[in-house]
């Protein structure tokens, strides 16, 4: 094990992938020369050369376009859009183009490439620079959509994501990037579509994704110590392949539901998720299935508004004690 | 037309006669365009196809000079009026008009639709039905046989309305700074649709007049004429493969139909699509290749045999019957499949 | 009344807002001279003049940004986006520019615009012009969402949608333009936010949206004659603003619910409207929830592999023997 | 430089230098923006301003050239590095840093931050923070103006980096086709966050270069010197207003400092941040008023009014509390709400 932030992760993950396989190109703005804006692509640029570490103009659909194009024709490569917001630029490109083309080409061609971004709100940057998108690609058939809560999992799963020969829209959570935890040295690879079991527990089941992860613990913490209630963790990590497996276990056992989500309210991955439970363990649960999201509306940009409309362990051991009334 | 001197302009001011041989695969080519769309035009009216249909027929020589002209490992990248271009390439005709009649033995097993042509084996890489949306992802596959060496180049098909689209500008630069090889061919048939397309562009040659804003040649050319066509498709494939970069190639031509199956084509003043149907590009080349001592019984050769080629092609779509349902749901993903959960 | 088709109710209240507006504009892409290439907007260029109802180039990007920009500064636009798969290309000014400045200018200006467009499967135009994507709109903050079911309610949503001071995404169903019924005469409004109860019955609530609504009814009454089972039928109408009231008090009557919709599987309204209920009217519930939709695939283009996919009677009618079991 | 004959290259070439008054107004101008900016840039390092921040510093001819020869009732759209745009049309300065730090007297009560500032009733249409979208909507209130009849121009800033993405294009040739009076401000910073633009465009004036593209005067003008830019602004602005249609402006400049908060900036040469520092707008202008003769006691007072404007704005968003939670979820709606269901 080494210590690694969840951005150095990345960086490792992309390198591990280059290091195996010549087809694997990487392109995106400022992430050649720069290192990234977010300096998770440090050392890319030095190691693997400029004809597959290649810095874009500001034109979003330019570089989905050429990652699907080069995607079609033998290449595996990696794109980043360097914030999730800005998929609105290119969301043609990725919902029409890349996700529905193997389909209606009858299976003649794949699409093995991964669109990293940093996605998430906490850092202050106002609406534009802040929301939470998974949700958008999780509607779409044709994406994988995948979320890591931590080092190890940046490393794992981007780089099966990397391997992987379909469409990966892979959501780096940007207030996350500064945080260091363990992470296996050498190849480290973590299959798309297994749920984790962040902690176990037995009297409600969280369910949470990427930033909402380390939040769930920490209520799930406070709900042992204050309140004697066994609260079980599961990180999703992956949205689409859905590990229902590991989350419906989990209902059965606790028969009671709760999904925090950084997402606005409506539609997204927790209704998903709840609707799910509701239509095949109806007869499990033991009390209403609750979500727990932003608010539906854009982020405020002030650090305490922004606190105030983010799901917080507070909000998520109050909705928990509330179901347990 | 632009008075450029740059290679491509070159060869469309003195196009070379190509060999007897290689004149009859164009008008080979035409001809196979010209006889499926026109028994498309037909199914529908018998509504054997359904849902919709753009129809290139009038612009056959530019689908025609490119295919004689591209290698059979290039990339083609075309839209939903793209038949032409997609068959020129040697994929089936019954493929195509049982994709059109959503029929099993269609190119995609009718997943696609008259819109998304695509055969990857044949370098016809996709019929792209949001406007613009490909010029990109040609440039996409152009770096990939740029960094694999390969000298293959991607060919890029759209329209003049197209040319207003944001996708355009984003893929033109891309492939200029890049050095891609690429070639973007705009088939200016003068409509976006409807409307005229002076009504809604800002400058006279919708592509052509902007090509200096990626730093490429202004290349205006007339696109009825098969061999200027594939003269000019030649040079830009030749550059291309040299690493010299895209090309950017406003061709002038015409439909003679409607823009799709719902409309028939009325917003056209009547002389100008008289003075067009004069120009048609196949009558006005069989002429040209008897002028030029090529034998009638040659032409009339192919004609024949595209003839019962289309006789064949349709028969066979008719006598396929409907896809499986089970393929309905299949090949989202590579492993065959549209399991979303485990 | 009169009988008008659903296409003809689209430009019927177009002209009665033009009318009594002269700060309603209308712009697309063939809209003006050709009348619309659904032939939902004839007339209006010659009532109205050129002035008023413009052509545009193929730039979805700069129609709905001129919407925009004219809707903060005074005028009521409405913009056509030819076919919703094509929001795709312009996503960024619907959601990030025209439902986040509102709330990011703390309510300095406002948005008063409709997007109309043809939504939906049916016509056998394959998978890049046929998606349902009003989902797309329901996860985003700041966007109003409404798609009729019939011509009634294409003239009065519509006039209500163009008074209306918010952005609204209006998706007009492209296999219903044909259908004809009875239009009140004469200036006709609808309010948004209030569904419609299309059809009473007590033993299981059916929620349906624009075109799943007559199938819906559909298998309604079969249930009713050959299973003897009294379904209602709710119309959502608009899912922004969502009128939980009209459905909730449907499903405590009934203590059944069923959604309809025709969007691919994933984080659809269907899962909104399932998830509100296993919250809120958990304890109301006597069976498990079930969602009708289409798989999670882009819609595959021959006739017969479309309605294979696509929810019908029938199997709305298997879902709820089922539920019924 | 391009050395286009039109009506903007020419008030380029011989700005008439303005009345003593609106030079010292220009100076005010810059002079405010100066300050402002680097007490954020303060503000920052004392982590009292959150979350990132696009500084102008260098940049403010071009803000005040513009501010200055605007009409009351024009439009601005900006972009994230937009304080400074915002600030010439007479917004609050209390406003705008009070926003920045996300405090209650926040021009936005701390909602938009600092890549969104806006003030509706000064003109100021609001700062975007995706590159190009802002593009559209700035030809959007064009065309209400054009329609109302108003007289209003619009004036859109954006960067050249923005040059390449889609919405540039599809703005521009909308803007011409529909002779709207909008005028495009591309200040040319040498650089698109850390990437030298001409790394990553095909033409070497990203914006005039393309100005054909759209059927407009190729204008490229020095963004350093006030007087040419408030002659060229009132010369487009006059053309926007006679009804003769967009224009695109080429400016250009340089920021001193790096791309936002988080960037030193180190991937440029020290020359070259030498060599603009010279150039800087405020002391080469304060230079030229004193040459020309201005009072140098008129200078100095204005440097003092504005020093003391900045510690005033300081000290009131200082003691400004953060904004109540309640407003957290408010104004989604018109009606205030954010309310989605009933
Ligand atoms: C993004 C987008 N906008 C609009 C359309 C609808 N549409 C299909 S074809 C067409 C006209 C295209 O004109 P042009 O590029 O000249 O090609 P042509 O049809 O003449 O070959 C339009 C507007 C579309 N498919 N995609
Ligand atoms: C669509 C989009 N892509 C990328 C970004 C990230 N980004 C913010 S500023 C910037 C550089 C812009 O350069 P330029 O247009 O030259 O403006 P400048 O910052 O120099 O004023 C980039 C890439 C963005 N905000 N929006
Ligand atoms: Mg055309
Ligand atoms: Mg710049």
């Amino acid at each position: 094990m080494e210590k690694l932030s969840y951005r150095e992760a990345v960086s490792a993950a992309i390198a591990q992938e280059m290091r195996r396989d010549d087809s694997v190109v990487f392109l995106g703005e400022d992430i050649a020369a720069a290192g990234g804006v977010f300096k998770t692509t440090e050392g890319l640029l030095d190691e693997f050369g400029p004809l597959r570490v290649r810095d874009t103009p500001i034109s979003e659909q330019a570089i989905l376009g050429a990652a699907a194009g080069a995607a079609m024709t033998g290449l595996r490569p990696i794109a980043e859009i360097m914030f999730s917001d800005f998929f609105a630029v290119c969301w043609d490109i990725v919902v029409n183009q890349i996700a529905k083309t193997r389909f209606m080409s009858d299976g003649q061609c794949s699409f093995p490439l991964v669109i990293r971004s940093a996605n998430g709100g906490g850092a202050r940057f106002g609406a534009q620079h802040s929301q939470s998108v998974e949700n958008w690609a999780m509607a779409v058939p044709g994406l994988k959509v995948v979320a890591p809560s931590n080092a190890a999992d940046v490393k794992g799963l981007l780089a099966a994501s990397i391997r992987d020969p379909d469409p990966v829209l892979f959501f780096e959570q940007k207030s996350m990037y500064g945080l260091k935890s363990d992470v296996p040295e050498g190849e480290h690879v973590v299959p798309l579509g297994q749920a984790a079991v962040a902690r176990e527990g037995s009297d409600v089941t969280i369910v949470a994704l990427a930033a909402m992860v380390p939040r769930a613990l920490k209520a799930a913490e406070t709900l042992q110590n204050e309140h004697n209630i066994s609260a079980e963790v599961i990180d999703v990590r992956s949205l689409v392949p859905l590990d229902t497996t590991t989350i419906f276990a989990s209902v059965t056992k606790t028969g009671r539901l709760v999904t925090v989500e950084e997402n606005p309210r409506l539609c997204g991955w927790g209704a998903e998720v709840s609707s799910l439970v509701a239509e095949e363990l109806f007869w499990d649960l033991d009390s209403p299935i609750v979500r727990v999201t932003t608010p539906h509306i854009p982020l405020p940009s002030a650090d305490t508004l922004e606190d105030a409309v983010m799901p917080s362990p507070a909000r998520i051991i109050e909705n928990v004690l509330q179901m347990a009334d | 037309m632009t008075t450029s001197k740059g290679p491509l302009m070159t060869a469309a001011a003195n196009p070379q006669t190509p060999d007897t041989g290689k004149r009859l695969e164009l008008y080979r080519l035409m001809q196979a365009c010209r006889v499926m769309e026109q028994r498309a035009y037909d199914l529908f009216m018998q509504n054997l196809i359904k849902g919709t249909s753009h129809l290139a027929l009038g612009q056959e020589a530019v689908a025609a000079g490119f295919g004689a002209a591209m290698r059979e490992d290039d990339y083609t990248f075309c839209t939903y009026r793209g038949h032409n271009h997609t068959l020129v390439r040697g994929v089936s005709m019954t493929g195509i008009l049982g994709e059109l009649m959503g029929r099993e033995c269609g190119l995609l097993s009718g997943k696609g639709g008259s819109m998304h042509l695509m055969d990857v084996e044949k370098g016809a890489m996709g019929s792209y039905a949001i406007i613009g949306a490909h010029m990109p992802i040609a440039a996409g596959a152009a770096w990939s046989a740029q960094y694999r060496k390969s000298g293959q180049v991607s060919v890029c098909f759209f329209g003049d309305g197209t040319t207003n689209i944001g996708a355009f500008h984003e893929a033109l630069n891309f492939a200029a700074i890049w050095d891609l090889p690429v070639v973007f061919v705009c088939e200016n048939n003068l409509y976006m649709e409807y409307t005229p397309i002076g009504d809604v562009t800002a400058v006279k040659n919708p592509a052509a007049d902007r090509a200096p804003a990626y730093g490429l040649e202004p290349v205006v050319i007339d696109g009825n004429d098969a061999d200027v066509v594939y003269a000019v498709a030649q040079a830009a494939l030749e550059k291309a493969r040299d690493g010299k970069g895209p090309s950017l190639i406003e061709v002038q031509t015409y439909r003679h139909g409607g823009h799709s199956r719902a409309d028939p084509g009325k917003y056209r003043p009547d002389e100008e699509v008289a003075a067009w149907k004069e120009r048609d590009p196949i009558t006005t080349y069989r002429a040209r290749l008897l002028a030029d001592g090529v034998d009638e019984a040659a032409i009339v050769a192919v004609e024949e045999e595209q003839a019962a080629r289309v006789d064949k092609a349709e028969e066979t779509a008719r006598n396929s019957g409907p896809p499986p349902l089970e393929i309905a749901d299949t090949d989202v993903w590579a492993d065959g499949s549209s399991r979303w959960r485990n």
